[in-house]
């Protein structure tokens, strides 16, 4: 993992000033950058999981995991606070990673993904069907929390969202670059190159991949309350396999060999779709979509990878 | 390092054009444009509603633009998509108010979208029309200052449709339920049901059936149906699914054998053509047809609907007319606060201020802003179908126009509790009936 | 007949062949001898175009560089990979005439070809109603071999034949070239091994290859 | 040498569609030794190693480890047990450097699957490294293992199996792919290493130089049963062993 | 909340269930399944074949099935005023069209430079072409409904039971299904092509050594993939309304079905397709909450049990 060179550093630390100072100019920016740092942070247990070359195409339903917990918290319990709907959202998506976990590390692969879609259709329509419950297709409204007990004005509340936001996305950005440099992270890593070898070590090769998996539901689910809370809304939407399909798109735009990537594709995309939208009402898919085949056909290493070798071909010249 | 320079360079660069696409307006003096922002589906299925809606706005805006604007101002529109998801709807709400500085929205069709945005709305102190949704509960819950929905809510819309079926066919027995699993399906159901259940004890619910949101087959309960023979089938579907629905049991016969209600079947009339068989109910949400009994000889009416055939190549559908009723309520509001403010152009607190207890006319009967809860009051009109010389789809015959006071919730109250007071007799009200083309 | 020149490999990032340059002549029978790992297998399906290959790869003349893989053993070289690698939901004689089909060879030379091959083959003959994949490992050499001769007229690439075969099937196998050989005074054998004994009495050409170079190239006149 | 014995094998039978590879084959390892399992490509002596280590599971017969029956368990746990195994196609972490390849299999022998301590800071570093200079290969330490040619790779996949601390090491043709030239350097420094370590060790072989020169003992393995074992000098003397095996 | 059915579901059900057993709803509810069965399999077979052959997930499936509609309704709705009958054809024309077109360019432009790649990228670029596909459709067919129930109306409605069914659905639709079936195993078993797709299926490289051109066989297989997909659509195309996004769905749902019965498996897809058809009936008349859930448990259920799929096989890699 390229996460100690200065130049990677030096870029880190100035999307982090980006990410903090341009919502201040722009206002409207706040909650954008909300939704491309906490999709980011998802992003990020994509990247754990394709380490190990495993790729799952239902990991929305750890996302739908936390921004339901934050649903729930609001329609049983009345206003929480944003600190409890992080540890409560990361622990149920952590509980839920483990028990969906210990099935579906005993495959790889095309079933591995499958696996995971099939789960996550099941919560989706489950979601969907326990109208009672779920209030349905609408969603739950998840109303402004406090934060440590404070109550803010809508318009602080976006900032003290952000900044929020912005540490735990740096702590995870550190963390799992961290975990991957760790015995573990690198045993991740072997199930990809040779699994067969791994068990040959004494290694419990679906072990490791349970703690990935399990770590990669946990910034699942702390994803999940972060977009909930922002958008004020989780709607059955969360655990749909487009979104899954979102989150690995997003891994790939970025390039999956670091942790940066992970935000450098969600920033792009959540712009593109932004504006897109905005602009060119019709055609955000189509965009999206080409862009996507570009990256997979003439960028294989994602942004980072690109911007990586610009370098590299400028520092010769 | 060097590149730190570039990347801050850029950035500042990016901040800059976002900057550039905000440009500021000054409150107070006359602006040189009144911007309004509208929340509509473009994509997905809903847009059978978006795209009419917007084709509408254009219009209306164009027609407002042609006669000086409002309060001499003309109006300029900016348009969000409902289809592209939560995210991208609240990211891009938020620019519309803090970048583009509109003065107004129009927000949203979907009552998922309205609960997302109104409180937004709130946050933003942005005046909202909420110009199509329709779940009672969004104002029921609480009690908004710069929301306002310009027509009627589901319980009136359910209601007009049941006394209508009660008086037009008071002896049926039993009844089914085919609606779209979601939250209208489910509440337009649960307000239908529980007026039925007060006004008509005795009928039989013999099937709820809730098939999936676009769902491609309805084969499973149309056999359902057809082997359970309710005297009554009823459905708040719409679009894509309604027409399936309607085709799939029209080809099987079980239009024939069963009295269908489409709740809110005039958005798909001319859709179905030939496939609507003669005699099924049908609701508009509203006062809405294009045939409008009482607006026969209204020049403004006729001449929209001409228009508009002509730019879409249909006639108007109700959301046509809830897109109209928002923007007469917004130019009603305006009107209100500068005469208020003596002549000059108001701030955004004083149009809010001028919107309770508003009246306005759009395409039907006058609508109210009530002020205990901002709430539409709107007519209803409901019809049963009818082939007629010169049109190659359905229209409506024997239609009542329902007066809005009586059939809505009084405020305070929420929907589903006043109808359980509500009393056999309550079908018995007094309601006008109007033939096709008289 | 087939000729190397230069011939450079590299197979996910390992430089397999280096420099490979080799001529064999027409109607010799070439022992490719070396260790596993050395580039036996690679030198066979380089020839087959399975691999990114740099320099000069030539049949008859020809450079097969400019020849798409799916055509070269229309060109008349038959190909028999380790593991033998026969379909397995077809019979043996499925297996055996698909090359002739794929080909679309006419009706009298897919006789030809078919007879040649149960001529070298007699014990194909009894096995060709069974399924391939119920074969046994000396059955499935020999209906390999029996494919590869459906195309190589030219040339025959035999990839570790007489690996994992009981002692008196390899001498079967081996009597089966020797009758091919016997029947066919110009088709080039090429057969890979990594027991240099066990081909010494039989080819008359040996090319030794160690880490991916030729070591020694012998040739008998 | 009246030794105990390590590993113990049974009637062990197994056959692939029409392919046997044994079929009731006994075999005992003795502690301390290092036996050479010789005969034909494809006879069945990897077949050997993988139901010895539980890869494969025989149709019948057992293996028994120390006394303790390892015939229905997982590699990994046998692996646990002390079996190491050093593969004919190596078997490594391609994406990984050679050091790294080590440290995961130090990591793992030793159960730290930390997740804050970065591998390459685990305690283990040195001795992993000393390992890298006891089969010289010090020098590709930090190569990735993919970048390896054949002969390098064989040797970090006898490193990664020592790796482990075994007491019985199991090579599939430990020197197939290493230049001819270097084959008994390496082979001695192998050696000198398992008698340092007291691992026991059996090789399947094809080059009876080899064998003869650092077999303790030799066994036969051809269609699907142990013709004979014994010592090399009397085993490779043997006429039908000469005629069958070697091919002379 | 609404209508007090969903209490207790428990009871509730076993009553439900003796009256299913016991009477004709037994048969109306397998006709209905039948029909959506029949669907569902052409749809999942191919995706299915285009696994077996080249190992891609072809995530733009559903598109495919989506364009086959829509491209089937537009010629039936252009051919009907000069002769409804023609309508038949046209459906097979938009499927063969689409297929060739769509699965050609897809296969030929993208799928083609992907192939020994990351199973990962060769899914998300098939994710790209369905976001693609999406958005065209919106552009060519809009988002209103599109209706062309010409096919369906010609024939004449059959009751069974008193109750009515179109012949379309109960014939028509099963009859097709099965043709593609046998036609498919006949094609496979019985023409070189078919034996060609099976070699390259089991080994490509050794089928390129006897002279098969792989990558013509990855085409064709996956324009008859994408063209099983394109019937699907076309065939749908006479009973439902047409609308942006009707292949989201499909795309799940074939995986569904075609990982339970096991990627690769022409007969088992067939047989998974039917269960899953019949069970989705038999819960709409029992408990209609759940059909959604449906396809997503059993594929759960069985995927659990035998992760290959119900008629897969493994295969233990070679050390």
């Amino acid at each position: 993992m390229a996460g100690r060179s200065p130049a990677l550093a030096w870029t880190l630390a100035a999307v982090v000033v980006a990410a903090g100072v341009i919502p201040i100019l722009i206002p409207s920016m706040a909650t954008l950058v909300v939704l491309i740092l906490a999709k980011g942070i998802v992003v990020l247990g994509i990247i754990i999981l394709l380490q190990a070359g495993q790729v799952s195409f239902g990991h929305a339903m750890f996302f739908a995991a936390g921004a339901y917990t934050a649903g729930f918290w609001g329609k049983y319990l009345g206003v929480g606070d944003l600190v409890a709907y992080l540890v409560v959202g990361t622990v149920v998506a952590t509980i839920l990673g483990l028990l969906v976990g210990l099935f579906v590390v005993r495959y790889r692969e095309i079933f591995f993904g499958m696996l995971n879609l099939a789960f996550s259709m099941v919560l989706w329509s489950l979601l969907e069907k326990m109208f009672h419950l779920t209030n349905g297709a609408d969603g739950m409204r998840v109303p402004r929390p406090t934060v440590f007990g404070m109550v803010f004005s809508p318009e602080n509340f976006q900032y003290v969202l952000l900044y929020l936001t912005l540490a735990i996305a740096i702590a995870a950005t550190f963390a799992v670059q961290r975990f991957l440099e760790s015995p573990t992270g690198n045993m991740l890593r072997a199930i990809k190159s040779n699994e067969t070898r791994l068990e040959y070590l004494g290694v419990s090769a679906r072990r490791i991949l349970l703690i990935g998996y399990v770590v990669s539901a946990a910034l699942g689910g702390i994803g999940g309350v972060l977009v909930a809370v922002a958008q004020q809304i989780a709607t059955p939407e969360f655990a749909y396999w487009t979104k899954s399909g979102e989150f690995v798109f997003i891994a790939i735009l970025g390039g999956v060999g670091n942790a940066m990537g992970a935000f450098a594709g969600s920033a792009v995309f959540e712009l593109v779709r932004f504006y897109a939208s905005a602009q060119l009402a019709n055609s955000w898919q189509l965009i999206l979509g080409v862009v996507l085949i570009a990256i997979i056909l003439f960028a294989p290493d994602g942004l980072i990878g690109l911007w990586k070798r610009q370098r590299a071909a400028r520092d010769e010249s | 390092m060097k590149r730190t320079g570039k990347t801050l360079k850029l950035l500042a660069g990016v901040s800059l054009l976002l900057g550039v696409l905000g440009a500021p307006a000054t409150a107070q003096d006359k602006p040189k444009e009144l911007k309004i922002g509208i929340t509509t589906f473009l994509s997905g299925p809903a847009a059978v509603f978006g795209e009419p809606g917007k084709a509408a706005a254009e219009m209306i805006a164009a027609d407002i633009n042609k006669k000086g604007g409002i309060g001499g101002v003309p109006v300029a529109l900016s348009f969000v998509d409902e289809g592209a998801g939560g995210e991208a709807l609240v990211s891009n709400y938020r620019r519309l108010v803090q970048d583009e500085k509109v003065d107004a929205t129009f927000a949203s069709i979907s009552s998922g979208s309205c609960n997302q945005l109104v409180p937004l709305a709130e946050d933003l102190k942005m005046l909202n029309f909420m110009w199509d949704c329709g779940a009672a509960s969004i104002l029921e819950a609480k009690k908004y200052r710069y929301s306002f929905r310009s027509q009627a809510n589901a319980t009136p819309e359910m209601l007009a449709v049941l006394i209508y079926l009660l008086k037009t066919k008071p002896n049926f027995k039993t009844i089914a339920v085919v609606n779209q699993d979601y939250a209208w399906g489910r509440e337009s159901w649960e307000i239908f049901s529980t007026a039925l259940k007060q006004m008509k004890p005795d009928v039989q619910v013999v099937a709820e059936l809730f098939p999936k949101f676009g769902a491609p087959d309805y084969s499973t309960e149309v056999s359902r149906l057809m082997a359970l023979r309710p005297d009554v089938v009823f459905t708040t579907s719409w679009g894509g699914d309604l027409d399936t629905l309607v085709r799939q049991a029209g080809q099987r016969g079980l239009l024939q054998q069963s009295t269908f209600v489409l709740a809110i079947g005039e958005s798909s009339v001319q859709r179905l053509g030939k496939d609507l068989p003669e005699g099924l109910i049908i609701g508009a949400r509203g006062d809405h047809w294009f045939m409008h009994p009482e607006k026969k000889s209204d020049a403004a009416f006729k001449a929209f609907n001409e228009a508009f055939k002509a730019k879409t190549g249909r006639w108007p559908i109700y959301p046509v007319y809830h897109m109209a009723q928002a923007f007469a309520a917004l130019q009603g509001a305006y009107d209100k606060a500068i005469k208020a403010n003596g002549g000059k152009w108001p701030t955004r607190e004083q149009v809010v201020d001028a919107a309770p207890n508003l009246e306005f006319v759009g395409f039907g009967r006058p609508v109210k802003l009530r002020a205990e809860d901002n709430q539409g009051l709107e007519a209803q009109l409901v019809g049963v179908s009818k082939k007629a010389d010169g049109f190659d789809h359905m229209v409506l015959d024997n239609m009542m126009i329902f007066d809005a006071a009586k059939i809505t919730a009084p405020a305070g109250q929420k929907s589903v509790e006043w109808l359980k007071t509500l009393k056999p007799d309550f079908a018995k009200m007094d309601v006008p009936v109007f033939q096709h083309g008289k | 007949m087939l000729s190397f020149n230069k011939v450079n490999v590299w197979i996910a990032g390992v430089h397999v062949l280096r420099n490979v340059t080799f001529d064999l002549r027409a109607g010799a029978t070439v022992a490719l001898i070396g260790r596993n790992g050395a580039g036996k297998t690679t030198i066979a399906r380089t020839t087959m175009g399975f691999t990114d290959t740099t320099g000069e790869v030539r049949l008859a003349g020809a450079d097969l560089g400019k020849v798409a893989p799916h055509q070269r053993p229309g060109l008349g070289i038959g190909y028999a990979p380790e593991d033998r690698r026969l379909f397995s939901a077809f019979t043996v004689e499925e297996n055996i005439l698909l090359p002739a089909r794929v080909g679309k060879l006419d009706v009298a030379e897919t006789k030809r070809r078919l007879d040649r091959a149960y001529t070298v083959l007699p014990e194909l003959a009894t096995l060709k109603a069974r399924p391939a994949g119920s074969l046994s490992g000396g059955q499935g050499k020999m209906a390999a071999l029996g494919r590869a001769l459906m195309l190589g007229t030219k040339l025959v690439i035999l990839d570790e034949p007489f690996q994992g075969l009981a002692p008196v099937l390899a001498q079967r196998y081996a009597e089966a070239l020797r009758r091919l050989r016997a029947q066919d005074a110009d088709i080039t054998l090429l057969i890979t091994e990594s027991n240099p004994k066990l081909l010494e009495t039989f080819a008359d050409t040996t090319i030794t290859i160690e880490r991916g170079e030729i070591e020694v190239a012998s040739q008998a006149a | 040498m009246s030794a105990t014995v390590l590993l113990e094998a049974r009637g062990l039978a197994i056959r692939f569609g029409g392919v046997i590879a044994a079929d009731g084959v006994d075999l005992d390892v003795l502690e301390g030794e290092k036996l050479a399992i010789i005969g034909p490509n494809g006879a069945g002596k990897t077949t050997f190693l993988n139901i010895a280590t539980g890869y494969l599971k025989p149709q019948a017969g057992t293996v028994r480890f120390l006394g303790r029956e390892i015939t229905a368990h997982r590699p990994r746990d046998i692996t646990r047990f002390g079996i190491a195994r050093a593969f004919q196609i190596p078997q490594l972490f391609l994406d990984h450097t050679v050091i790294e390849n080590l440290l995961i299999a130090a990591a793992g022998h030793s159960g730290r699957t930390t997740l804050m301590r970065s591998l390459h800071d685990l305690p283990e570093r040195s001795e992993m490294e000393n390992l890298l200079d006891l089969v010289s290969i010090r020098d590709v330490a930090d190569r990735r293992a993919g970048e390896l040619p054949e002969g390098k790779r064989k040797l970090v996949d006898i490193a990664v199996a020592l790796a482990l601390k075994p007491r019985l090491l199991l090579m599939d043709e430990p020197t197939s792919g290493v230049a001819s030239s270097e084959k008994f350097a390496i082979m001695d420094i192998l050696v000198a290493a398992l008698d340092k370590q007291r691992v026991t060790s059996v090789f399947v072989e094809h080059d009876m130089d080899m064998v003869t020169r650092y077999a303790d003992r030799v066994a036969v393995w051809s269609a699907g049963k142990i013709q004979m074992s014994g010592p090399p000098a009397e085993v490779l003397a043997d006429p039908v062993v000469r005629e069958q095996v070697i091919g002379i | 909340m609404c209508g007090g059915r969903h209490g207790s579901p428990v009871p509730d059900l076993t009553s439900k269930l003796r009256v299913l057993m016991n009477s004709t709803l037994f048969v109306l509810a397998s006709l209905d399944g039948l029909s959506y069965a029949a669907l569902v399999f052409l749809v999942s077979v191919g995706l299915s074949l285009i696994f077996g052959v080249l190992r891609v997930v072809n995530v733009a499936h559903g598109s495919l099935y989506a364009f086959g509609a829509y491209l089937a309704a537009t010629l039936s709705l252009l051919v009907t005023p000069i002769s409804p009958w023609l309508t038949y054809p046209a459906l097979l024309v938009a499927s063969l069209v689409i297929g060739i077109v769509a699965g050609g360019l897809i296969e030929r432009l993208l799928l083609s430079r992907v192939y020994g790649r990351e199973e990962v990228l060769q899914l998300l670029i098939t994710f790209a072409v369905f976001m693609i596909m999406d958005n065209l459709q919106r552009m060519i067919w809009g988002v209103q409904p599109i209706y062309a129930a010409e096919p369906l109306k010609l024939l004449p409605n059959v009751s069974i039971f008193g109750v009515s069914y179109t012949s379309y659905q109960v014939i028509v639709l099963p009859v097709v299904a099965v043709l593609a079936l046998f036609g498919l195993r006949y094609f496979l078993r019985r023409t070189l092509m078919g034996s060609v797709i099976l070699a390259v299926t089991e080994d490509r490289e050794a089928a390129t050594a006897i002279g098969i051109n792989a990558q013509r066989v990855y085409l064709i297989t996956f324009i008859i993939g994408a063209t099983l997909a394109a019937l699907g659509g076309a065939l749908a195309s006479p009973t439902t309304s047409l609308v942006p996004g009707m292949g989201t769905e499909m795309i799940v749902l074939s995986f569904a079905v075609a990982a339970t019965a096991g990627l690769g498996q022409i007969e088992g897809t067939a047989i998974t397709a039917l269960a899953i058809g019949m069970a989705r009936a038999f819960v709409i008349y029992l408990q209609p909450e759940f059909e959604v859930l449906v396809p997503y448990l059993i594929m759960v259920a069985v995927l659990l049990v035998r992760p290959e799929g119900l008629f897969g096989a493994t295969k233990l890699r070679k050390i």
